[in-house]
């Protein structure tokens, strides 16, 4: 050990603290590092090797280990742990444009049918598209309209209002809003004139849930 | 308000205080606003935020306010407001109070902008501390190499808000674009009055007023009966426009006759 | 240790077992982990708050520390470290001066509405600026206001927490001082008519996170 109260322009740190640092380039580092890599990161005169082999002794029968990978180094979680990364090993895709109108077009305007859905998006909605939604437990089926017919609704869940960070589909920014956000203005067409700023849906099914 | 009452000769400022204000008028730009403005200018009383004079503090405004015009600065309109204002209170707080007079004090107004400046302060200094923590990405950091081992493999489906946002927006975008369509009933569309007009044009034979081709079932009820005057009234516009009628007046609000163009 | 030829259908693994679980789980996530999703994680029978407690006092002092993120917990570098990562550094998008000051404002303030932002930094808040918060996803839409019109109110989310070393919102610095000094009031200004501005809420925001 340096003298801590006097040290020298290139002491080392104490051999805790080297083995520190390893632990935390480890860490955060995107792929293994190498014994080489990590003396070139670490302070002069540190002694990458050892406290690498300090840093393997401490996490031996923990749940990650340090571990070989080729001739450089990463943390893995433990073999025997393996059952419990399988929340991790999902692979997250952007849903279709297609779904995503409708899920708009469901948490604006709900409780809301499927002819409505196709009206407001003016295209017919695919019987996958709602599916997906269902499956994702983002949309449920609400009360049958008390129409000719008496079709089904959709509705949002609690879990889209979770997924969404939304406290209740009401917190949703109206037209106005997402205006003033600069949400419409990047999607404006070419030669758009500026319309009134009033076209809040009055009238659709999503009046009735502004008016508790 | 009448303007030039607002702004007086400017209050005699010292030499160092003047060129401050020039400095500052050659900065406006870079201002956010008038509270910004003033609290710059209040860094010359150099005092506690509580403490600060505001009558001092709107003299040095409405000096900043005439030096500007001065050398033809286009100051926003809000700078001009709270010159307005200003002007306001500098002369509430210059006399004596009037009992006579509803509303707050004078030094209530004063110190609630006091109190205004003092907080935007007070944020300015809270965003500065936030900005100047340790920071996820720059003085510490998450795993680099966050683990997915591969053999099984589900596909999430994911959207962010602003995803779903973005989306509706594009929809009823859309729809601003889209002609609305009347579902009213007691609608005579101009279409229908062209295709109707083409077709009695024919019969009718020299001057007839516009009235006279309303359909029978639009003349009884006044709703329906301006729906379809207008709608004629368009439809002998455009069809003197195309050429293939004239129309006639005699005086203002006298009945409007047409007949078909002699070829 | 339980027999582990023959475990007993809802025998807990031991709580050195469990820490081991968690730890794994942790360092195996990008995101913060709650302890409901550590729970659920786990098998029947364990508790997660407690092997975190465990975990957490094991990492003290070490390259890694166990954070708190709002509800959520995480692996994180310590600071003092930040040196030796200059390769994981993220060039974070240099924020307006106006994005900077709103989102110190919605932190303090929160929940709080556009009007009121406004008001405070006396300047209208320019489009794109909440825009650019929202996509950095350090802000999200809380509860509509009771108030005419019923705005939309904006809140801190937990990867702001993260991202500024926060264990909550709570914990913003300075926040005690400036609500003792009043300046996280909402004050109208004296004499001000109930106009359309009037949509103070009857208590200060801010103390709704002072009630749980």
């Amino acid at each position: 050990m340096t003298d801590q109260n006097a040290p020298s322009l290139f002491a080392a740190p104490p051999m805790a603290e080297q083995e520190r640092m390893v632990e935390a380039i480890l860490f955060a580092a995107f792929e293994p590092v190498t014994v080489a890599d990590l003396s070139r990161r670490l302070p002069v005169g540190c002694d990458a090797a050892e406290a690498l082999a300090h840093l393997r002794r401490r996490y031996e029968g923990r749940g990650v280990h340090v571990v070989k990978v080729g001739d450089a180094w990463a943390f893995r979680t433990a073999p025997d742990l393996g059952h419990l990364m399988r929340n991790e090993q999902v692979e997250v895709r952007k849903l279709s444009r297609a779904a995503i109108e409708t899920l708009a077009i469901i948490a604006y305007h709900q409780p809301v049918t499927r002819a409505e859905i196709e009206e407001i998006r003016g295209v017919a909605v695919s019987r996958g598209t709602i599916d997906q939604l269902l499956e994702l437990e983002w949309v449920r089926l609400g009360r049958r309209r008390m129409s000719p017919g008496r079709p089904v609704t959709f509705v949002v869940t609690e879990q889209f209002l979770d997924h969404f960070g939304l406290e209740s589909a009401r917190d949703l920014p109206g037209l106005r809003e997402l205006r003033a956000a600069g949400l419409l203005d990047s999607r404006a067409m070419p030669g758009a004139p500026a319309g009134p700023d009033d076209d809040e849906p009055t009238v659709t099914p999503q009046s009735d849930l502004f008016q508790d | 308000m009448d303007e030039p009452d607002l702004f007086p000769e400017g209050p005699a400022l010292s030499v160092p205080d003047r060129l401050a204000a020039e400095a500052l008028i050659v900065d406006v730009n870079g201002f956010e606003g008038p509270l910004d403005l003033l609290l710059t200018l209040s860094r010359s009383q150099k005092v506690d935020l509580r403490r600060i004079s505001v009558l001092q503090l709107a003299e040095q405004y409405l000096g900043f306010v005439t030096q500007a015009r001065a050398l033809r600065i286009e100051l926003a309109a809000d700078y001009l407001v709270m010159a307005a204002w200003l002007a306001y209170l500098k002369s509430r707080l210059l006399l004596p109070p009037d009992p006579t007079e509803e509303g707050p004090s004078a030094e209530d107004l004063a110190a609630h902008l006091a109190w205004q400046l003092e907080r935007l302060q007070a944020m300015r200094e809270a965003a500065a501390t936030l900005m100047a923590r340790d920071r996820l990405g720059r003085d510490f950091f998450a795993r680099g190499a966050p683990e997915g081992v591969a053999n099984l493999r589900t596909v999430r489906h994911t959207a962010t808000l602003l995803d779903l946002m973005q989306a509706y927006a594009r929809i009823r975008t859309r729809d601003e674009f889209r002609p609305y369509a009347f579902d009213r009933k007691n609608v005579f569309t101009m279409e229908q009055a062209l295709d109707r007009l083409r077709g009695m044009l024919g019969y009718a034979g020299d001057w007839m007023a516009l009235m006279a081709f309303l359909p029978d079932d639009w003349k009884g009820d006044p709703q329906r009966r301006r729906s379809a005057t207008a709608a004629h009234f368009a439809a002998a516009l455009e069809l003197a426009k195309q050429g293939s009628v004239q129309l006639s007046q005699s005086d203002t609000f006298a009945p409007l006759r047409l007949r078909v163009k002699p070829a």
